[in-house]
């Protein structure tokens, strides 16, 4: 479906009239229209997850609250991206994410340029009420460009989608379930030794957090580039190669 | 036509250790005419065959359903009915449904795995026995109820199954002394 | 903040170093001359900074550096909760565990301390024994052993933020930091 | 091509060879009852008739679950044109005692006679489970002769809309768990256009504590085809899966062979009955994973990948298995459809009450003096069901309260006695319908423990995609763990109901957004319990 030229659809977000496209989202349109709405797994360029659950936002007539970056627009659509309940939702989902993991920002190589620590101050986060798990995981760096560290992971699936649906690798998926799951190169084995990785980074560019970076990077030196894929993406599907650096 | 193609498929990467069991999965492939969406049935099909589903196994699967490994280690490890390690010779599965669990199955499970020496999830040191748990068999009218060998056995208590256990090993024990004597 | 009681006394601040590196008592040095005016407005009435060795009564607001990660800062972060008004988790190690947290990785306490001590040393490994505090068996953030009023992150918080807390706390006049032009 | 079933003969044909026994011994050989000795009880029978020479005047029928399993095993014996009567705990000398005295000997054989007048019984109104326990599951002609197939017949004669419309005017709703209008869906799968549209049958019965599904599988299979055939001509579907537990493997046995049985004589496959419709029928199996009772999950599982649910909009009936319109019906619910079409929509509106119309299943278990499989009318009260057809708690007990729903239901109080058991009453009082599991409690039992109980299953069970789900309900599990061994603090539950909130509010899916109801439910009902938990004061008294 071609888009038109200029976006035609009307919606009302928190109050504000924005023309939207036919195919947009409403996270999407916010976006374009500089209204904020909090999120971590959504990634211009690869499919919709609907997994981290902090882009929830209230639509007028649907009785359950839905994940702007999964949820069409349509005309005349009111949505409400900032109530109390929201931002209390959205806070302790983070928390939870914080729980799960072992993200200690002080030995991180994302300290200071990542998204998961600027969600924390975005949404007030100043520390974490549920009880940490502690998981006991192992950093994996036999790859000889880059390194695998489990513990920064929040299983947002940004790489899984970028190497299946951009690359064409389809090198990492999520094995395991529930609170058990955990990112797989290949078969389980060492990512060095996993044949069908095609070095080209992608994954890494897209990490909202320390998980995947560059090797030899150190404490807050680490900066992800996860406007690559739409980049490539747009270049490639619609031939318009876009400004990353504005993007 | 297709059913050339699916032949020379399995025949070009027929499994090279010669492993016959492997003729049987590919059987199942053929029959599944190697659908990509048949891979939950495969899988079940290859544990059935093989016991448990080691990684030569996942990885002939991805090659003959042309998947990426990643995929099908990512499907089989979420369903909890596929296991990764040969189990022991024989499985004592215990429900934990909630009739089961109201009738007391928590204490079957803590009470053999003390009496057998196995802990819930696990397979005995001399790989006679594994102990797993369920998410309700089923059964709930015969509660508690534990699975062992795949026989329903209802209204179980710790003693009543250790003892039935350790019956079953003792005449195992019992023809195996026959046996090297006669 | 206001003091209970009506008598003009100066409010007490006390600061206290659980497990963590002091690298949050070195921010707090960092605050340097200010430290003359913080003196002009409050007491500080315990810390590594004074000579004192209880935990005094009727403290106002303290700083409490660290995790709780032995038995020594258990019993310490009770008793610092129940004397005082105000309990400022001081810094990354106090508000989530950070860094000290870290051993919980490890495994059990025994384990951390064998690796430590008696595995890795560059020579003479020997496991400690006497006047040490037994671990707790994880390291926990402050908040998950007694009840906190507020939090104040970093790592170190840097000295600015040290003093924005403390003015806003006591009332004391100041420009806020972290605002500037260019 | 394979001639076409003539239902009026089969029925003649078994009409007559059944009255040329002056006895039916029905066995009832269902799971529960063959592991408590059925197998060995059954070869007493026939062997005892054989003995006796009486292999032309006594059938001995292997039959589905009869109800009762905590009596089993259950055989019930029946004299032409006379009076039946059921025995319970039957071992092999009982299986014998019953050809040799009673058959024989007419002698009542009191110690083992089951009375068939028991609440459990009379109180029960028999439509999904009218043949189970009645026929043999492995023959067709036994469901052809108590009329199966035959609202098959009529509805292909029948317009797909018009069968809609009397779906629509019987109001059934679906019996997976909300009680979504069957009728709704279906129009929803007949107006979509596409080249290909499926309907799935979803035996995906994942609730511990429930198997009523299990039972209509494998002791009528063909009443599931024969829905499932009805669904899908309704609805324009041409091939149709049935997803089925792979725990259960005697109801996959069943209905694998109930589908060849059921082409061989042209009720399934190419041109039913020689008409226009034709069917696909194919049988998935699940691996394991109690998510798979959500659609999307489902969908996902059928299609060889992992079962984890995806956003809806868009439904499946829009973009659903392979990308095309796709309705899921629950087993129960489609297992209804034969007698709607037969007996018409007002009959089944004689049953249930006015938004709840029919019956429903029940999984009855617990502390009960009986348990088993029960079909009720819906709207008989909590009181009625538990302590008339269940007889109440052994033992001197007192009941407590009822859960129903699973991991996705509540716990509803006992001062709830007078609540009518349909999908809105139970929703206002803090649970849900759900597929029907439905377990007594007694003052032995702990409510916070139940609530943890939930909440391990659920945490062990979210699919791991949502984080609210997948740490959520891990995190109220260690909070209930805590509190339960008694050293939770106030903040600890403050904390509990705020992730309660973010949990349900949040969630992805539907088992996500209920997975904190057996909490919530407790929280509301039994408060104190929590409250005293935190005081650090036992809960629950002690069994014995």
């Amino acid at each position: 479906m071609a888009r038109p030229k200029r976006p035609n659809v009307p919606v009302v977000i928190d109050g504000h009239e924005v023309m939207a496209y036919p195919d947009d989202t409403v996270l999407s349109v916010a976006k374009r229209n500089g209204i904020r709405i909090p999120h971590l797994c959504a990634l211009d360029g690869v499919s919709v997850y609907g997994g981290c659950r902090l882009c929830v936002v209230d639509v007028a007539e649907r009785h359950k609250l839905m994940p702007a970056c999964g949820t069409a627009v349509a005309e005349d659509m009111e949505v409400h991206t900032q109530s109390r309940t929201l931002q209390e939702h959205r806070k302790l989902i983070l928390e939870m994410i914080l729980a799960e993991g072992n993200h200690v920002c002080a030995v991180c190589v994302s300290n200071g340029a990542c998204e998961l620590q600027d969600l924390a101050v975005e949404l007030g986060v100043d520390h974490v009420r549920p009880d940490y798990q502690f998981p006991r995981r192992t950093v994996d760096a036999s790859h000889p460009k880059y390194t695998f560290d489990p513990n920064r992971c929040v299983l947002c699936t940004r790489c899984v989608r970028t190497c299946s649906e951009v690359e064409g690798a389809h090198v990492w998926d999520v094995a395991g379930r529930a609170n058990g799951s955990y990112l797989i190169a290949d078969l389980g084995q060492p990512w060095g030794e996993a044949p069908s990785c095609t070095w080209c980074g992608k994954c890494v560019a897209v990490c909202p957090t320390g998980a995947l970076a560059w090797k030899g990077k150190a404490v807050g030196e680490m900066r992800h580039d996860p406007n690559l894929v739409a980049f490539l993406t747009s270049a490639r599907d619609e031939g318009e190669w876009l400004d990353r650096e504005t993007m | 036509m297709a059913a050339t193609a699916t032949d020379s498929r399995a025949q070009q990467d027929a499994h090279p250790s010669g492993d016959e069991r492997f003729a049987l999965l590919d059987k199942a492939l053929k029959r599944a005419r190697f659908e990509q969406d048949q891979l939950v049935e495969l899988l079940h099909t290859a544990q059935e065959v093989f016991g448990y589903l080691s990684n030569d196994v996942l990885i002939y699967l991805a090659r003959q359903l042309r998947l990426p490994p990643s995929r099908v280690l990512g499907v089989a490890s979420f369903y909890h009915l596929f296991t990764f390690e040969a189990p022991g010779d024989h499985i004592c599965t215990v429900c934990l449904g909630t009739a089961c669990y109201v009738k007391g199955a928590e204490e079957v499970v803590e009470g053999t795995a003390q009496a057998l020496g196995v802990p819930a999830g696990q397979t005995s040191d001399d790989g006679r026995l594994t102990l797993w748990t369920a998410r309700c068999v089923g059964s709930c009218g015969l509660a508690p109820v534990v699975v062992f060998d795949g026989t329903v056995l209802g209204k179980q208590t710790t003693d009543e199954l250790v003892t039935h256990i350790r019956e079953v090993f003792a005449a195992e024990d019992a023809a195996a002394e026959e046996e090297e004597a006669g | 903040m206001r003091r209970t009681n009506s008598a003009p006394s100066r409010p007490r601040i006390a600061t206290i170093w659980l497990g963590g590196c002091s690298g949050c008592h070195m921010s707090f040095v960092d605050l340097d001359e200010w430290l003359f005016e913080l003196r002009r407005h409050a007491d500080i009435v315990y810390g590594p900074l004074v000579d004192r060795k209880d935990f005094p009564e009727d403290v106002d607001a303290v700083l409490v550096e660290g995790s709780v990660t032995n038995t020594d800062n258990l019993e310490l972060a009770h008793q610092l909760r129940a004397r005082s008004k105000v309990v400022i988790s001081f810094g990354d190690c106090a508000v989530t565990g950070n860094v000290t947290a870290l051993r919980n990785l490890v495994g059990e306490p025994g384990e951390m301390v064998y690796r430590v001590y008696a595995e890795h040393p560059d020579r003479d490994g020997q496991m400690p024994s006497e006047v040490i505090p037994d671990l707790l068996p994880q390291a926990l953030p402050l908040h998950h052993v007694v009840p906190v009023d507020l939090f104040l992150p970093g790592c170190p918080p840097p000295a600015p933020r040290i003093r924005d807390a403390l003015t806003s706390l006591l009332g004391i006049d100041d420009t806020p930091h972290g605002i500037r032009f260019g | 091509m394979a001639k076409v079933i003539d239902l009026d003969d089969v029925a003649v044909q078994e009409a007559e060879a059944r009255s040329r026994y002056r006895w039916r011994v029905k066995v009832c050989s269902s799971t529960a009852c063959d592991a408590s000795g059925a197998g060995p009880a059954r070869r007493a029978v026939e062997h005892s008739v054989e003995e006796q020479g009486l292999e032309h005047d006594v059938q001995v029928v292997p039959t589905g679950c009869m109800g009762l399993c905590s009596a089993g095993p259950l055989v019930r014996a029946e004299p032409r044109g006379g009076q039946a009567t059921m025995f319970q705990q039957v071992d092999p000398q009982v299986g014998a005692d019953i050809v040799e005295r009673h058959v024989v000997g007419r002698e009542d054989l009191s110690q083992h006679q089951l009375d068939e007048n028991l609440p459990f019984f009379t109180r029960q109104e028999r439509v999904v489970l009218s043949n189970a326990g009645r026929i043999d599951p492995e023959r067709i002609e036994d469901y052809v002769a108590e009329d199966g197939y035959r609202a098959l017949v009529t509805a292909l004669r029948m317009r797909p809309r018009g069968l809609i419309e009397t779906i629509e005017a019987s109001g059934l709703r679906g019996r997976g768990g909300a009680g979504y209008p069957t009728a709704k869906k279906w129009a929803m799968l007949h107006d979509a256009e596409s080249d290909q549209k499926y309907v799935v049958a979803n035996g995906d019965e994942g609730d511990p504590g429930a198997f009523m599904d299990r039972a209509v599988m494998e002791d009528d299979p063909h009443r599931v085809l024969e829905g499932v055939a009805l669904a899908a001509y309704a609805t324009g579907a041409s091939k149709a899966f049935l997803y089925v537990r792979a725990e259960y493997p005697r109801a996959i046995k069943r209905l694998e062979q109930a589908i060849r049985t059921a082409k061989r004589q042209r009720l399934l496959g190419k041109n039913i009955l020689e008409s226009d419709f034709s069917l696909d029928v194919e049988i998935r199996t699940g691996a394991g994973a109690f998510v798979c009772g959500e659609e999307t999950a489902l969908l996902a599982s059928i299609e060889g990948q992992r079962g984890q649910p995806r956003m809806r909009p868009p439904y499946p009936t829009e973009r659903g298995l392979y990308g095309k319109p796709t309705m899921i019906n629950n087993v129960e619910t489609l297992a209804n459809l034969p007698d709607i079409i037969r007996r018409g929509p007002e009959w089944f509106r004689g049953m249930g009450t006015r938004v709840s119309p029919g019956t429903k299943v029940f999984a009855l278990a617990g502390s009960l003096q009986h348990s088993g499989l029960i079909e009720v009318p819906m709207g008989l009260t909590l009181g009625e069901i538990i302590e008339e057809i269940g007889g109440g708690c052994p033992n001197g007990r007192t009941f407590k309260a009822a859960q129903t729903g699973g991991p996705s239901g509540g716990c509803v109080p006992a001062s709830f006695r007078d609540l009518p058991v349909d999908f809105e009453s139970l929703r206002q009082a803090g649970s849900i319908m759900g597929s029907g599991g439905l377990i007594a409690m007694d003052d032995s039992v702990s409510m916070p423990e139940v609530a943890r109980f939930y909440m391990d299953f659920s945490q062990d069970e979210s699919c791991g995609k949502c984080a609210p789900c997948r740490v959520g309900t891990l995190e109220m599990h260690r909070l209930l763990e805590r509190i339960c061994a008694g050293a939770g603090t106030e903040r600890d539950l403050a904390l509990l109901e705020q992730l309660t909130r973010t949990v349900r509010e949040t969630s992805l899916c539907g088992l996500g957004q209920s997975a904190p109801n057996p909490v919530a439910s407790t929280l509301e009902h039994f408060r104190d319990e929590y409250t005293a938990l935190l005081r650090n004061e036992p809960v629950g008294v002690a069994h014995g």
